[in-house]
């Protein structure tokens, strides 16, 4: 399954956000697969109208610009590079968040995810950006 | 009835009067945790400070505490370092003023930044230009250093001393005590001379800024010498106070004369480089910067007068410190004492209150600045809280080693009688 | 091991240096340094889709075109629209954070809509009894009804004299100051003579001001150092109030006559009058700004003799031929008697010209007058009305801006609605229309119609920055556009016959007034309307302007009232009192109260007014 | 946090300021709060408290009516090119030099609102939050999405409308460009001068506003003889107002100023 089959860009290249509603529709109106979660999914959503609340790993906090459009468009990431292998996963790592800082888990400065998927710490991306020779100043990626 | 924990051979007033005694400086600084935490809670709008004056009270009164308590780091170095042995009679209040100088300031800087939960960035992530960083380095491990060098005394409490794991432990911290000294010595100057080096680098401020020599701006070497000079007058003064207070002898008068030829000495070379400073300053650090040291003290209330007013409390203690005879006196000894104390408050204060008061663009305001009463609040916590502990210290920890000696021995009390009531 | 204090007191020990191992205190530290980030009471700016939209700005009558910067359909910012032939790209302090005026405090939101509306169709009823002479009619004979516009020219103008024109003896209310049906063009003037006209400090359109400003010569006569005083080429120090005298003055100066008074009164030598006078006609085309103080100096620029060239007719987009017919004449409030209105309806929604309170009540009948102000902010009028109904504000308007008194040229523009006005506010002209029993929620289409009909003149859109010629516009396009943000531009203007003015009047002296000694000056050209809430930034949050209810004397004057700097004072003047704070400041001359226009203040005192200070 | 490999195009953004040209209208200043996301003054805020990453002062020659002149001064970050002394000050790396762009940023998540930075800064060209940012309820739909609101006790300041470059980089690469247009990039207070007495632009590019300023023997900067190289150029025809710059020449100490 391809990211692009739920996640499309904007054709400026710019996020859509999270697709909505209607865009699952599109597919899981009637059950595809004998499983539970499927048809509670419609049963819950998509009979009801109700926009499933997603939680995002890979939100950033308030204070970072990210925009894909200079990582797709120039540097021709894959979303796999980051994002991980998303499409080829059974079923999604359980979403944590902290507690306190309500950031969640794959941004954290601190012991964030390792291994499964590349981390979205500050961390990885200057050291992405150091490889790239990008990496000038805090504001290259604060807001 | 807190009878078995005073130290054995001395004489304490009553728990009650004691403990009246205590009350003030409670309330006190109750009042001032109040205050600071308003400052905590609802932020700096509490105080006075603006974009402009963005330093105020505090930061001068941590300069100066850390100035005074100076005192503990370079007794320490006589004692330890250069054999000072007739220190060892007040080394143990020096630690404590130390101690309370210490962390009244860090305490205070707690509160005088905008964002407490991110004080520890400056040790993930230093930036190792700036001077508040080594101030900061410093400062945190000396006090723990202090805290080290505080428990040895907390262990002489005759509760205390039955524990027999605490005899060894004191005894161990016993040997590395010259470590320690010569740590804290080593850190002090350090962070004295960066404290000083926190103005003198402001390039933008060209009332503070000065050459540098090597990396450090003058001011770093200069306060560190100050604070060396002015620390033991502040032991003096403090033991001083605490025998009036107490109503009886705790050293000998030849240690407070010690203490003040040292501080007599060392004032004499302040003073002097000082002076050569100023000079280089007003003629060619200032120029170079684009500014008339007119410019200076053209504005009401600073005048010209603050500064010779800086030199004079340098230089009377200096002369009746290195005169002998005035020496003898313990008046003149004890408001020298004084003086030198009050110089280096003056000092502290133009280097941080007249920087910011004053100009820097030609369309510029001449700014006033009167703290809040949340930030005297705060201020006066840290008085109380230093009393408090010195009180407490005093009374069960026993800091003055020959307070026992001249009990017994009256003949060296009444020896030293007319110099302690000599006035 | 049986629990003896000691123990207790190890165990805690040891636990205490146990928790430093691990990972709790670290993490601990890192995440309160992260909620620092994000803690309670710090806003999220929404995320979402950008766009661009266009609109006009109707916070005053330039009406300068603003491209706005949309997030998720809300405008986040605004910026003037660049290469515009009427605002020139400029948008000012005001114009650039009017996407807040929705968000205003203690904005309005709700009043008693249906209780006015009765008392409107009633006093409409009543004066139409009175006038046909039923018996019993409530309305006294010279008691009427009024609607006072701020803003004339606009479509709501004209359905308000329609409405107004189904009633008998209605009357249609504005400023009116004499001559006020002049418009100016810059573009073609190289000498400007401005007798207090803040002429860099909001007069006309900003962007097209400063356009022009290069081309000509600003010679500013003014009392007080105005922003536009500090710009001037040349800055004539007169006397506060004896702009009127010097026009006189330079009126003779160009017959020849004596200036001596002129010069005597104003305190000019009267070389310089002379020289001002014959650098007028030298090196023109000259454009003479009549200030506040002196409307009938328009009629100097036809001594001058630039009638037609610098001056023209003020210009005024075509309107559908059946408005004409029987709505109620354009009368300045000044003209009619006092004590004559019964009930008056005031149109604050589009702020405009400012007529302090009372004056406007002198006209009122004694008695309990009825006064029905729409207004957005409790701030204006609607302190003094009866009956206060909320109206939305720009950029939730859908109003139509007529072209500014720098545009020679007759144009009609739309304010666009960007976000959704609130519940319960209502439109001025349509709910007056409707208690007149007219209908009027079409007229700005109407209007645009009629425009488009004319084939006249041509249709700017901003998208594009292209004027097409609007022959070549279908009606619905051209309406379309408008709503997209666009602007009609006509082609040509008219001429304007210079009115009329006696030339032979002595030299008066700026009357002097014992119990009045003083002349107030409006500091700021700040409009009464409601502004955004980081306008404090210019007054409060830095010195650039005064603040509201401040005003600026020279140390003698403010020793003479016993008043000190910041200290607080009471301002009066014939209109009545009010509160003050002194601000000393030796660049104000001797003499003149500089004050701030704030809702209080422009109550009692219109621009040059005599007043005092007394210090409380 | 510098690169190991250098930058591909170096800049050093500056401004050119036409004090002839300021009619004091303060639309600049608004503007950059509307941009940045600064906060309506809170109740207790005056001109020593409130924020205003772009203030203009009223400055005057010193005399009285009628021989007193003022001019229209506007002070944003003078982005200091040398010995930069907010920069040298910070003491944990919340205020760093952009190689790429000689702009001076100031990271608000960082700082720890010690204020050191502030008594650094001979131009008071930073400010602090003494209150919590509040805004009239709803107004906060109208912030800027490309500027993160800043949190009580942190120092922030102008960095040339940091949000409107990253804006521009993303229009660049949504045309697939590597770099952006320079015409692209224009700070809020530039664009909104409607008398265009602002104009911004790359020292290093000889034709840019500023760079023309500095040949300009007419042009000043402030403070210039500290030794930072401020990177904004101010431009006046009156001799008085040039000497604005030097401190040395700075009038008596006067009774009141409303500058």
């Amino acid at each position: 399954m391809l990211c692009v089959d739920c996640h499309t860009p904007r054709e400026d290249g710019t996020y859509a956000g999270v697709p909505p509603l209607s865009r699952c529709a599109g597919c899981h109106t009637a059950n595809l697969g004998p499983t539970a979660a499927e048809r509670e999914f419609i049963a819950q959503y998509v009979k009801t109208k109700r926009e499933p609340e997603w939680a995002v790993y890979a939100r950033q906090p308030e204070n970072v610009w990210f925009s894909h459009t200079p990582h797709i468009r120039i540097a021709k990431l894959q979303c796999q590079q980051c994002h991980g292998e998303q499409g080829r996963s059974e079923l999604p790592r359980p979403y944590q968040e902290d507690r306190i800082s309500g950031y969640s888990r794959d941004i954290w400065g601190y012991q964030a995810v390792g291994g499964v998927v590349p981390g979205m710490k500050m961390d990885d991306c200057i050291a992405c950006h150091r490889q790239e020779g990008l990496a000038h100043s805090c504001l290259d990626c604060h807001k | 009835m807190d009878r078995r924990f005073i130290p054995a051979g001395v004489s304490r007033c009553s728990t009650a009067k004691f403990l009246l005694w205590l009350a003030p400086w409670a309330a006190m600084l109750a009042f001032g945790l109040y205050s600071a935490g308003l400052c905590l809670v609802k932020g700096l709008n509490q105080t006075h400070m603006n974009n402009r004056f963005a330093f105020g009270l505090w930061i001068f009164l941590d300069l100066t505490v850390i100035a005074l308590g100076a005192g503990a780091f370079f007794t320490g170095f006589l004692l330890y370092i250069l054999k000072r042995k007739e220190l060892r009679a007040v080394v143990n209040s020096a630690v404590v003023i130390g101690l309370m100088c210490y962390g009244g300031a860090m305490a205070v800087l707690g509160v005088d930044v905008g964002q407490p939960l991110r004080a520890w960035f400056t040790f993930w992530y230093p930036n190792v230009h700036s001077m508040l960083t080594e101030v900061t380095f410093c400062i945190s491990c000396y006090l723990g250093v202090l805290a080290i060098e505080y428990v040895p005394i907390v262990l002489k409490n005759r509760k205390l001393r039955q524990v027999p794991h605490f005899l060894v432990f004191e005894h161990e911290l016993h040997k590395l005590v010259y470590v320690f000294a010569g740590v804290g010595t080593f850190l002090s100057f350090f962070h004295q001379g960066s404290l000083g080096g926190l103005y003198g680098v402001l390039r933008g401020r060209p009332f503070a800024f000065r050459e540098e020599l090597g990396i450090w701006p003058t001011t770093f070497f200069l306060f560190i010498l100050s604070a060396a000079a002015v620390g033991p007058s502040f032991i003096l003064l403090t033991t001083w106070l605490v025998q009036k207070i107490a109503r009886k002898p705790l050293v000998r008068p030849q240690v407070l004369r010690s203490l003040g030829r040292i501080s007599g000495l060392l004032l004499a070379a302040y003073v002097l480089l000082k002076a050569a400073d100023t000079v280089v300053w007003l003629r060619r650090t200032t120029p170079r910067s684009g500014f008339l040291p007119a410019q200076y003290y053209a504005w009401k209330p600073f005048g010209v007068w603050i500064l010779f007013a800086e030199m004079a409390l340098f230089l009377v203690p200096m002369v009746i410190l290195l005169l002998p005879k005035l020496r003898a006196r313990a008046g003149w000894l004890v408001s020298a004492a004084a003086m030198a104390c009050c110089g280096v408050a003056v000092n502290r204060f133009v280097l941080t209150i007249q920087t910011l008061a004053l100009p820097t663009l030609s369309f510029d305001r001449f700014l006033d600045y009167l703290p809040s009463w949340q930030e005297t609040g705060t201020f006066l916590a840290v008085l109380a809280a230093a009393v408090l502990v010195y009180s407490l210290s005093f009374r069960y920890f026993g800091l003055f080693p020959e307070e026992r000696e001249l009990r017994r021995e009256p003949a060296l009390a009444s020896e030293s009688e007319p110099v302690l009531a000599g006035k | 091991m049986q629990n003896t204090r000691r123990n207790a007191l190890k165990f805690i020990g040891g636990a205490a240096a146990g928790a430093v191992l691990t990972p709790v205190p670290w993490r601990l530290i890192t995440d309160t340094a992260l909620w620092s980030e994000n803690w309670p009471g710090i806003p999220r700016p929404l995320q979402g889709e950008v766009s661009t939209r266009y609109t006009n700005c109707s916070v005053c009558p330039a009406g300068c075109a603003v491209r706005a910067r949309c997030v998720g359909g809300q405008p986040v910012s605004l910026a003037g629209v660049a290469g515009h032939p009427l605002s020139r790209g400029g948008l000012c302090a005001f114009g650039v954070a009017g996407h807040h005026l929705p968000y205003c405090p203690g904005r309005l939101t709700a009043g008693p809509v249906e209780a006015a509306a009765g008392v409107i169709a009633r006093a409409a009823a009543n004066c139409n009894a009175a006038a046909a002479g039923t018996p019993g009619a409530v309305c006294n004979p010279g008691e009427t009804i009024g609607v006072l516009d701020l803003r004339p020219g606009r479509t709501a103008s004209w359905t308000y004299r329609r409405a107004m024109g189904t009633v008998k003896g209605g009357l249609y209310l504005t400023a009116g100051e004499p001559f006020s049906g002049a418009a100016v063009d810059l573009s073609k003037a190289r000498t400007v003579l401005s007798l207090g006209a803040p002429v860099l400090d909001g007069w006309g359109t900003p962007g097209n001001v400063l356009a022009a400003r290069a081309n000509f010569r600003l010679i500013q006569a003014e009392a007080i150092e105005s922003r536009t005083a500090s710009l001037a080429d040349l800055w004539l120090r007169i006397r506060p109030g004896s702009a009127s005298t010097l026009a006189l003055g330079i009126a003779k100066a160009l017959k020849k006559g004596s200036v001596a008074g002129a010069a005597e009164a104003t305190g000019l030598a009267e070389a310089q009058i002379t020289d001002l006078a014959a650098e007028l006609t030298q090196h023109g085309p000259a454009l003479v700004l009549p200030g506040y103080d002196c409307p009938e100096a328009w009629a100097l620029n036809g001594l001058v003799g630039e009638f037609g060239v610098t001056v023209v007719a003020r210009p005024e987009a075509p309107v559908p031929e059946h408005w004409n017919k029987n709505c109620a004449p354009v009368t300045p409030l000044a003209s009619i008697a006092d004590g004559s209105i019964r009930t008056l309806i005031i149109d604050e929604s589009a702020p405009g010209d400012h007529i302090p309170w009372g004056a406007i009540r002198r006209k009122l009948v004694a008695d309990n007058p009825v006064v029905i102000a729409f207004a957005s902010s409790p701030a204006g009028y609607a302190r003094h009305s009866l009956f206060t109904l909320p109206t939305a504000v720009y950029p939730e308007t859908l109003e139509d801006i007529p072209a500014a008194i720098d545009s020679p040229r007759a144009a009609f523009r739309l304010a666009v609605p960007l976000v959704a006005a609130p519940a319960g506010v209502v439109n001025p002209p349509e709910f007056v229309a409707k208690a007149a029993g007219i209908d009027a929620t079409n007229a700005l289409r109407e209007r645009a119609d009629a425009i488009c009909k004319t084939g006249r003149g041509v249709l700017i859109t901003y998208t594009d920055g292209r004027a097409k010629p609007v022959a070549q516009v279908a009606p619905d396009d051209f309406w379309r556009a408008l709503n997209a943000g666009a602007c009609w531009l006509d082609t040509e203007s008219r001429r304007a016959a210079p009115p009329h003015a006696d030339w032979t009047a002595p030299d008066a002296r700026p009357a002097e007034n014992a119990r009045l000694p003083l002349v107030a000056v409006l500091a700021e050209t700040a409009p009464a309307a409601p502004a955004s809430p980081l306008m404090t930034k210019l007054d409060r949050e830095s010195n650039l302007r005064l603040g509201p209810s401040r005003a600026a004397l020279h140390p003698e004057t403010a020793r003479s009232c016993g008043a000190a700097d910041g200290g607080r004072a009471v301002l009066e003047t014939a209109l009545g009192k009010c509160p003050i704070t002194v601000v000393v400041d030796a660049s104000v001359p001797p003499g003149v109260v500089q004050v701030a226009a704030s809702p209080e203040v422009i109550d009692i005192c219109g621009a040059g007014a005599r007043c005092r200070v007394a210090s409380l | 946090m510098t690169s190991e490999k250098k930058p591909g195009k170096i800049r050093r953004y500056g401004m050119a300021v036409d004090i002839d040209k300021c009619t004091g209208c303060g639309a600049c200043m608004i503007a950059c709060a509307v941009e940045n996301n600064v906060p309506p003054g809170n109740r207790g805020a005056t001109d020593l408290t409130g924020i205003t990453w772009l203030r203009v002062f009223k400055v005057d020659n010193g005399e009285e009516y009628p021989r007193k002149e003022s001019v229209y001064f506007p002070m944003m970050c003078q982005q200091c090119g040398v010995e930069t002394p907010c920069y040298l000050v910070c003491p944990q790396q919340a205020v760093d030099v952009d190689p790429a762009t000689g702009i001076v940023g100031q990271m608000p998540e960082r700082c720890l609102g010690c204020r050191y930075c502030m008594a650094a800064c001979p131009y008071h060209a930073r400010y602090f939050n003494w209150w919590d940012p509040q805004w009239p309820a709803g107004m906060e739909k109208t912030l800027n999405p490309n500027v993160a609101p800043r949190m009580r006790g942190v120092v922030e300041k102008c960095n040339y409308c940091h949000g409107r470059w990253h804006a521009a980089i993303e229009r660049a690469a949504q045309a697939g460009l590597e770099d952006i247009d320079a015409s692209d990039y224009v700070p809020a207070c530039v664009e909104a001068c409607p008398a265009g007495a602002i104009r911004f632009g790359d020292l290093n590019d000889p034709s840019s506003a500023p760079a023309q300023a500095a040949r300009d023997p007419q042009s000043f900067r402030l403070l210039v003889s500290l030794g930072t190289e401020p990177k904004v150029y101010y431009h006046s025809k009156r001799e008085w107002a040039r000497r604005i710059g030097d401190p040395s020449q700075a009038p008596a100490p006067k009774e009141t100023s409303r500058g």
